[in-house]
């Protein structure tokens, strides 16, 4: 059980890493799936334990969220990388004071 | 339950009118829809209402939150007109778009229960991150994008925090007793995610950038009904795990850092937007302080109502003047006789922004600062209100910008279609609910507790 | 009729707006017809009616519209409706926009001086200030934005503070409204109320001003419309004593007393400094400007002595120095309308070329050196009698303040009109001889007859004292 | 722990297919004769040098690819409901329906923005 | 030990899956070649049966090539994928009751939700085109993966749909329960025909069969994906391809035609009536590759998006309706 949570811990956090380090809107993304993904193993292992398998609709529903997301989010790199051929963050700077 | 499918069935239907007959009766259709459901909201009117076996919770409290996102949806749609005229560009989605993201915030603040408060965020914030790419340049997408970034990765915060609480607590609704450091962080990863929607610092840093770059009036949405909606859970989940202890002192330095940092650098700002985007982050964190008190929804509630009223006119003025590159403060100039009724509006909401009576500004600070008060926090009311002034300098700036400085276009600005009446509705009630706060603040009275 | 009088010029003043042709007139009949209901709500008041009305406006939160004339409150009202008629009598070649603002000021001054509940009176205090903003920000001359960021940053700065303690004084003082009589009732002691006292202090010091806190008027007088409309109403709007008057002192007996040796000090300091200064300056504004610091100097010091005469003092300083100073603005507008500055240097001899215009300035400026007859004598004599028995030390400097005051402006007056003659100018037109001669009634009428005055304010002026403890 | 042996088993299976996958690509690697040439080694373009850059976003594709995702998520939501039409009765079907029907709508929705379309 | 029990079980399925590729090879082309009326391979060997062995030992000791501006580690990263996943669905196909196999149960594993794992495993063979595309550096590996990848996902979809309708019925995602409930009722070809159609033409396309063989399209695209693939690495494909034949037809039969149980009240012998209906399938997809043309590629997506797809979807709703109305599963 708290290996699954510590896996868990550990891809949240390696996901939070490399939305902080990456500079990459690709790779963040990826990141912030990675973190998703964190939450749904903790989800489901909390589910197992305790036998409330809200836990795992809860997983379900957040999948779903991530494909919404995964729709939108794409759709928008796509059309910042046709823009400007760069997906890279620190190139976006435009918007200044 | 009215108000939820008269909402959900405008955004549908809104999605599918653009398709038969053009982007103008897909607007007039979502206009409807939004007072259509403000007046089921006026007749159910503080009778708490539950459906779903618990899992949609209209109490009076979410009434007085989905008030404030219909409002801001309405100015949002009201003052497009030209905008997209302009823009050559005339989208029916952004209709449609609207209407989700309404329903989405509405979705958000009338549940007690994590999960759905989680569908309720997304349901709100994608159609955002669509809206915020919809001009369609390097700019927009460049906002959209950072936008979509932080928001996913609030998303995921919170939902880790959720998937703490559950094993922490064993269940999705709040207000579960719990304790141990799983709790612990389940708490403060459900804060820290909430902290990013509502822009509080250090979780504000895309305000400003995405506020700039996206379309004026998606700006005037998210700087409204978005914010009402974060709120919405922000209170109710910390209403839910009490404000004590670490939790306490967290939120103290978070509304701290929020009025400070969001007034000092507003001061610095070159481009009116990015101002009142820095703007809305200090609100955020004068809306924040009403949470110390011992019955903070009311307040917050009107302060949220108030403040969507102003910002949005002023939002509202801007999307006027915006031509897509954002407004600089010199071509504000001469603003009053470009057009006398943008020139009034700017003058009310700018004065309802700092503050000033008779205008509904003042006595949103005023009841939060009143129940803080009533929380026996006077050292943080005393320092808010002393950002308070740093705040004024700006907005005196951003007004004189508009009103006494020497025009450099004196070509006339001419409103049409929706503009006009969007502007001066919200001008009036800018002035008539700061001349009769009661008339406000009797509304959100009903909402005295936040459900747990 | 209270609430007729109040909100009349704001409906005149939003009139005014809306329809720029007409301003003027709109102006005129709006300000009359506050002045003829001045009078007779200041002879109902002498008859017994304070037309006290309330209603609840935030029943929640305990505010209150409350609102009724005392003697304080009728006194100032009147000082108000005449001089905001005697400033748009005078002011008849300002911007359209100007007189509505003026109007919505009068407005606001009557609120303040009404307004029987504490948050309603902030309400009021701060909603001036919008019209008094965007007068200096819209009209004012070329360095108006510095001016003006000054003013308000500073009066934004006491009134949050106010704000603060209007909070505290209600929340740890227990009282279960903000309406001045149940304020007063649970009055707030202890350190808190040390701290809360000091915020309205800071906030009334802005306003009357006392030094430090003055540095905003000077530029906010030279800065403002060189007609003198925006100055006339600027001098209504220092209210600070009048709520030092009502709200301060009341609510805070206890505080005011452990303060009060220091703000004796900085009031006969604050008179001294002023007029010293003023007789340094080579603009007019700034010389009456000056010169008002130091005449509300003089009047801080009789209110903080705690001496009924001292509090009666100033009142009646406040109500015949707004008439005189704000007159002497307007004339200062006249005579920028004929020289185009406002310099004192270059204005010289007038007595020759204008006589009548030249009499009016005498008038004026004999009522600020405080002769007796004239109104502002009386003010400034109980305000010293008062002091005396408070403090004979500050007494004096205060004193020398007064004697200095014949110094500045008669040696300015001097300047203008009795120097060699520089070159001709028209006497009186029509529109100086009406506020000039409405001017010089009230101003001999209050110098000769203050019992009328007196009398309405002795009741609160000896109830104060007596919250203090008589003064010692 | 029943099911975890099967999914052990399934991953033993996995594994072995894997491994016969690599070592059958092995083979071929190492058996075969190595004579490479810049010519081989080109990617094929009809005998002509291949023009212009490779990686690019084709976004016809992408927009299939969305609408993939959010029907397939969708498909996962109706398996647990089929397993369980029975329990849930009729109110489960007009759930599953109103469900359903909304997503079906995002697919009209795109179908009518012309995703279909090829040119 | 049951480790090692289910890991020779696993091997010996798969030798024998490799083994009935390679007989596929050369069944299909022998029995292409009587349908377009000439002989097929038919020197190596009696009836050129050693034909496949030659083949491999081509295959093997051809030269690879790699191209120079593929992305190597995905570029050889494909075709196991392909070839792995192609295999992995047969994994979960019971042959028989339980213990028929000389005491064991005739399968590698049995999951509760075999179902979905089959659904799973199906798409997961589309990241075989879609990284084999991508990595080759070539554009016309890059238009036929993404044409692939794309035409594919919408019929993956139909076949999820379509899969729905037994699972509703059965009441269990279990490749087991189905096969039992079919033995007790009925197949499930007469109570969910239109579903099994939709999973036909679906599987159809998944295998990369005509009228849906988009996936090579050799005429327009020199062979999609796979262009800038030879040797094992393309036999890796090519073996993919043909395992999905081989266990779509061995799927078809286990959800809609009874699975193992015998046809017709004839006596039940394991695995035997499984492997007959099997070559029966086998059989029709030759039949109608050998009949039938090429769709055109934007017309089959938008076959599986605007026709399949719905239908699938009606039905399933349909047969929702009537499991919802009756209260439970038959």
């Amino acid at each position: 059980m708290s290996y699954y949570l510590l896996l868990s811990a550990l891809l949240f956090a390696i996901g939070l890493y490399g939305v902080l380090a990456r500079r990459t809107a690709i790779l963040i993304f990826m990141s912030i799936e990675l973190m998703l993904n964190a939450a749904n193993l903790a989800f489901v292992a909390f589910a197992r334990t305790s036998g409330n398998l809200d836990g795992q609709v809860m997983a379900l529903v957040v999948i779903a969220l991530a494909a919404a997301e995964v729709a939108v989010g794409l759709g928008i790199i796509v059309a910042v990388f046709r823009a400007r051929s760069s997906t890279s963050v620190d190139d976006l700077a435009e918007l200044r004071g | 339950m009215t108000t939820l499918w008269i909402l959900f069935l405008t955004a549908l239907a809104a999605t599918f009118v653009g398709f038969f007959a053009p982007a103008r009766t897909a607007k007039v259709f979502t206009l409807l829809g939004l007072v259509a459901a403000l007046v089921s909201l006026a007749l159910g009117w503080g009778e708490p209402l539950s459906a779903y076996g618990g899992l949609y919770v209209l109490d009076p409290f979410a009434q007085g939150f989905t008030l404030v996102m219909i409002v801001g949806g309405l100015l949002a749609l009201l003052a497009d007109c030209d905008y997209f005229q302009r823009k050559g560009w005339p989208p029916f989605e952004y209709y449609a778009l609207v209407a989700f993201a309404v329903l989405g915030g509405h979705v958000m603040a009338s549940t007690a229960h994590l999960g759905v408060i989680v569908v309720g965020l997304e349901l709100l914030s994608i159609p955002l991150y669509a809206l915020a790419a919809s001009r369609r340049d390097e700019a927009s997408y460049e906002a959209s994008l950072k936008y979509f970034l932080l928001g996913a990765v609030a998303a995921a915060v919170f939902l880790y925090g959720i998937a703490l609480y559950f094993g922490a607590t064993g269940g999705f609704v709040l207000g579960a007793a719990g304790s141990g450091p799983i709790y612990a962080a389940a708490v403060m990863l459900l804060l820290a995610g909430l902290a990013f929607k509502t822009a509080l610092v250090p979780f504000h840093w895309w305000t400003p950038d995405v506020y700039q770059g996206s379309p004026a009036p998606v700006t005037l949405f998210m700087a409204t009904a978005v914010k009402a909606a974060a709120f919405a859970a922000f209170a109710r989940v910390l209403a839910a795990v009490g404000l004590e202890g670490p939790v306490f002192y967290a939120l103290a330095a978070l509304v701290l850092l929020t009025v400070f940092w969001g007034n000092l650098t507003a001061m610095v700002q070159g481009e009116a937007k990015r101002m009142l985007a820095y703007s809305s982050v200090a609100h955020a964190g004068y809306i924040a302080i009403a949470l110390f008190g011992p019955d903070p929804a009311p307040a917050m509630g009107y302060y949220l109502l108030a403040y969507a009223l102003s910002t949005g006119l002023a939002f509202a003025v801007l999307t006027q003047l915006d031509d897509g590159r954002g407004v600089r403060l010199g071509e504000l100039a001469g603003l009053w006789g470009r057009s006398p009724l943008l020139g009034l509006g700017w003058t009310v909401a700018l004065f309802s922004l700092a503050g000033l009576p008779p205008l509904v500004g003042f006595w949103g600070k005023y009841l939060v600062f009143l129940e803080a008060a009533r929380g026996g926090q006077y050292l943080l009311v005393a320092l808010a209100l002393f950002a308070a002034v740093i705040a004024a300098y700006y907005y005196l700036k951003l007004l004189g910008a508009a009103l006494f400085a020497k025009a450099e276009k004196a070509e006339k600005i001419v409103l049409s279609g929706s503009t006009p009446v969007g502007i001066a509705l919200a001008t009036l009630l800018v002035v008539l609910l700061g001349v009769l706060p009661g008339l406000g603040f009797g509304l959100f009275t009903a909402a005295n507790a936040i459900v747990r | 009729m209270i609430h007729v009088l109040i909100f009349l010029p704001l409906v005149f003043g939003l009139a005014a707006l809306v329809l720029p042709r007409q301003a003027r007139t709109l102006g005129l009949v709006g300000a009359g017809a506050a002045l003829v209901l001045g009078l007779v709500s200041f002879g109902a008041y002498l008859e017994g009616s304070s037309g006290a009305y309330q209603v609840p406006l935030l029943a929640e939160a305990g505010v209150y519209y409350a609102v009724a004339w005392d003697g304080v409150g009728a006194v100032l009202m009147l000082a108000v409706v005449v001089t905001t008629f005697l400033a748009l009598l005078a002011a008849h070649d300002v911007p359209p926009a100007m007189v509505g603002l003026a109007l919505l000021m009068e407005s606001g001054l009557l609120g303040i001086l009404a307004a029987r509940d504490l948050v309603l009176f902030y309400v009021f205090f701060e909603a001036t200030l919008i019209p008094s903003l965007l007068m200096l920000g819209l009209f004012g001359g070329v360095g108006r934005v510095r001016a003006l960021v000054k003013f308000a940053i500073f009066t934004l700065v006491g009134s949050l503070l106010m704000l603060a303690g209007i909070l505290a004084v209600r929340y740890l003082g227990g009282a279960p409204s903000f309406l001045l009589d149940d304020l007063v009732a649970h009055p707030l002691a202890g350190a808190a109320g040390m701290w809360a006292f000091a915020a309205f202090l800071i906030a009334f010091m802005v306003k009357t001003p006392l030094f430090p806190l003055h540095v905003w008027l000077p530029d906010f007088h030279a800065e403002n419309h060189p007609s003198g409309l925006a100055d006339a109403m600027g001098t209504l709007y220092k209210v600070g004593l009048f709520g030092l008057f009502r709200w301060a002192l009341p609510l805070f007996p206890e505080a005011f007393l452990a303060f009060q040796p220091w703000l004796l000090a900085l009031a006969a300091l604050t008179a001294l400094g002023a007029a010293w200064t003023a007789y340094a300056q080579t603009d007019w504004k700034r010389l009456l400007a000056y010169g008002a610091l130091s005449h509300m100097g003089v009047g801080a010091l009789g209110l903080f002595s705690g001496t009924p005469e001292g509090a009666l003092g100033a009142i009646f300083l406040l109500a015949a120095s707004a008439v005189y100073t704000g007159a002497l603005f307007l004339f200062a507008g006249s005579l920028h309308r004929r020289f185009g500055t406002l310099d004192l240097r270059p204005t010289s001899g007038l007595a020759k070329s204008a006589p009548a215009l030249a009499a009016l300035g005498l008038i004026l400026v004999l009522a600020m050196v405080g002769l007796p007859g004239l109104s502002g004598f009386p003010g400034e004599f109980m305000n010293l009698l008062g002091a005396w028995q408070a403090s004979p030390v500050w007494t004096f400097v205060g004193f020398l303040a007064v004697i200095a005051a014949a110094a500045y402006a008669l040696g300015a007056y001097q300047q203008i009109f009795h120097n060699a003659p520089d070159k001709p100018a028209d006497d009186l037109d029509a529109f100086e001889w009406q506020w000039g001669a409405l001017a010089t009634l009230a101003i001999v009428f209050m110098g000769v007859y203050p019992k009328l005055f007196t009398t309405a304010l002795q009741p609160a002026a000896e109830a104060l004292a007596a919250l203090l403890g008589g003064g010692r | 722990m029943q099911a975890t042996t099967e999914y052990i088993n399934i991953l033993i299976y996995l594994g072995i297919a894997a491994g016969i996958g690599v070592v059958m690509l092995a083979m071929g690697a190492m058996l075969g004769p190595k004579k490479p040439s810049p010519t081989k080694l080109m990617p094929y373009e009809s005998g002509n040098d291949p023009a212009g850059e490779v990686h690019r976003l084709p976004v016809h594709f992408y927009v299939v690819a969305m609408l993939f995702i959010i029907f397939d998520v969708e498909v996962a939501f109706l398996w647990p409901y089929a397993v369980n039409a029975g329990k849930l009765g009729i109110a489960g079907f007009w759930a599953v329906t109103t469900f359903t029907l909304i997503v079906l709508a995002g697919f009209v929705y795109e179908w009518k923005k012309g995703v279909m379309k090829w040119d | 030990m049951i480790y090692l029990i289910a890991a020779i079980k696993g091997l010996v399925l798969i030798l024998l899956l490799l083994f009935a590729f390679a007989y596929l090879t050369w069944g299909m082309r022998r029995g292409l070649a009587r349908f377009q009326v000439r002989l097929g391979p038919n020197r190596v060997g009696p009836l050129g049966l050693l034909q496949p062995i030659a083949d491999a030992v081509k295959a093997i000791f051809k030269e690879d090539i790699s191209v120079a501006k593929a992305d190597r580690f995905v570029y050889w990263l494909a075709p196991i994928i392909s070839f792995t996943f192609a295999l992995a669905a047969f994994a979960v196909i019971p042959l028989g009751p339980e213990g028929s196999l000389f005491g064991l149960d005739p399968w590698v594993a049995d999951l509760d939700v075999g179902i979905l794992y089959i659904f799973a495993v199906a798409e997961l063979a589309v990241y075989g085109i879609f990284l084999s595309g991508w990595a080759s550096g070539s554009k016309y590996s890059l238009m036929g993966g993404m044409r692939s990848a794309a035409g594919l996902v919408g019929y993956e979809l139909a076949l999820g749909v379509a899969l729905l309708g037994p699972v509703l019925v059965v009441g269990s995602l279990s490749l087991r329960d189905i096969v039992d409930w079919q033995g007790q009722y009925g197949w499930l070809i007469v109570w969910q025909f239109p579903a099994f159609v939709v999973y036909f033409i679906a599987a159809l396309a998944e295998m990369g069969r005509t009228p849906f063989d988009f996936v090579e399209a050799e005429q327009e695209l020199v062979g999609g994906f796979s262009t800038e693939y030879n040797s094992m690495k393309f036999v890796a494909f090519y073996m993919a391809e043909l395992l999905h034949w081989i266990t779509a037809s061995a799927l078809i039969p286990t959800l809609f035609l009874g699975g193992w149980h015998a046809p017709f009240g004839l006596p039940e012998v394991p695995i035997l009536w499984l492997f007959v209906k099997w070559l029966v399938f086998i059989f029709i997809v030759m039949w109608i590759w050998a009949s039938w043309f090429r769709t055109r590629y934007d017309v089959m997506i938008r076959f599986a998006w605007g026709v399949l797809f719905p239908v699938a979807l009606a039905w399933f709703l349909a047969t929702a309706y009537w499991v919802a109305s009756k209260g439970g599963a038959v």
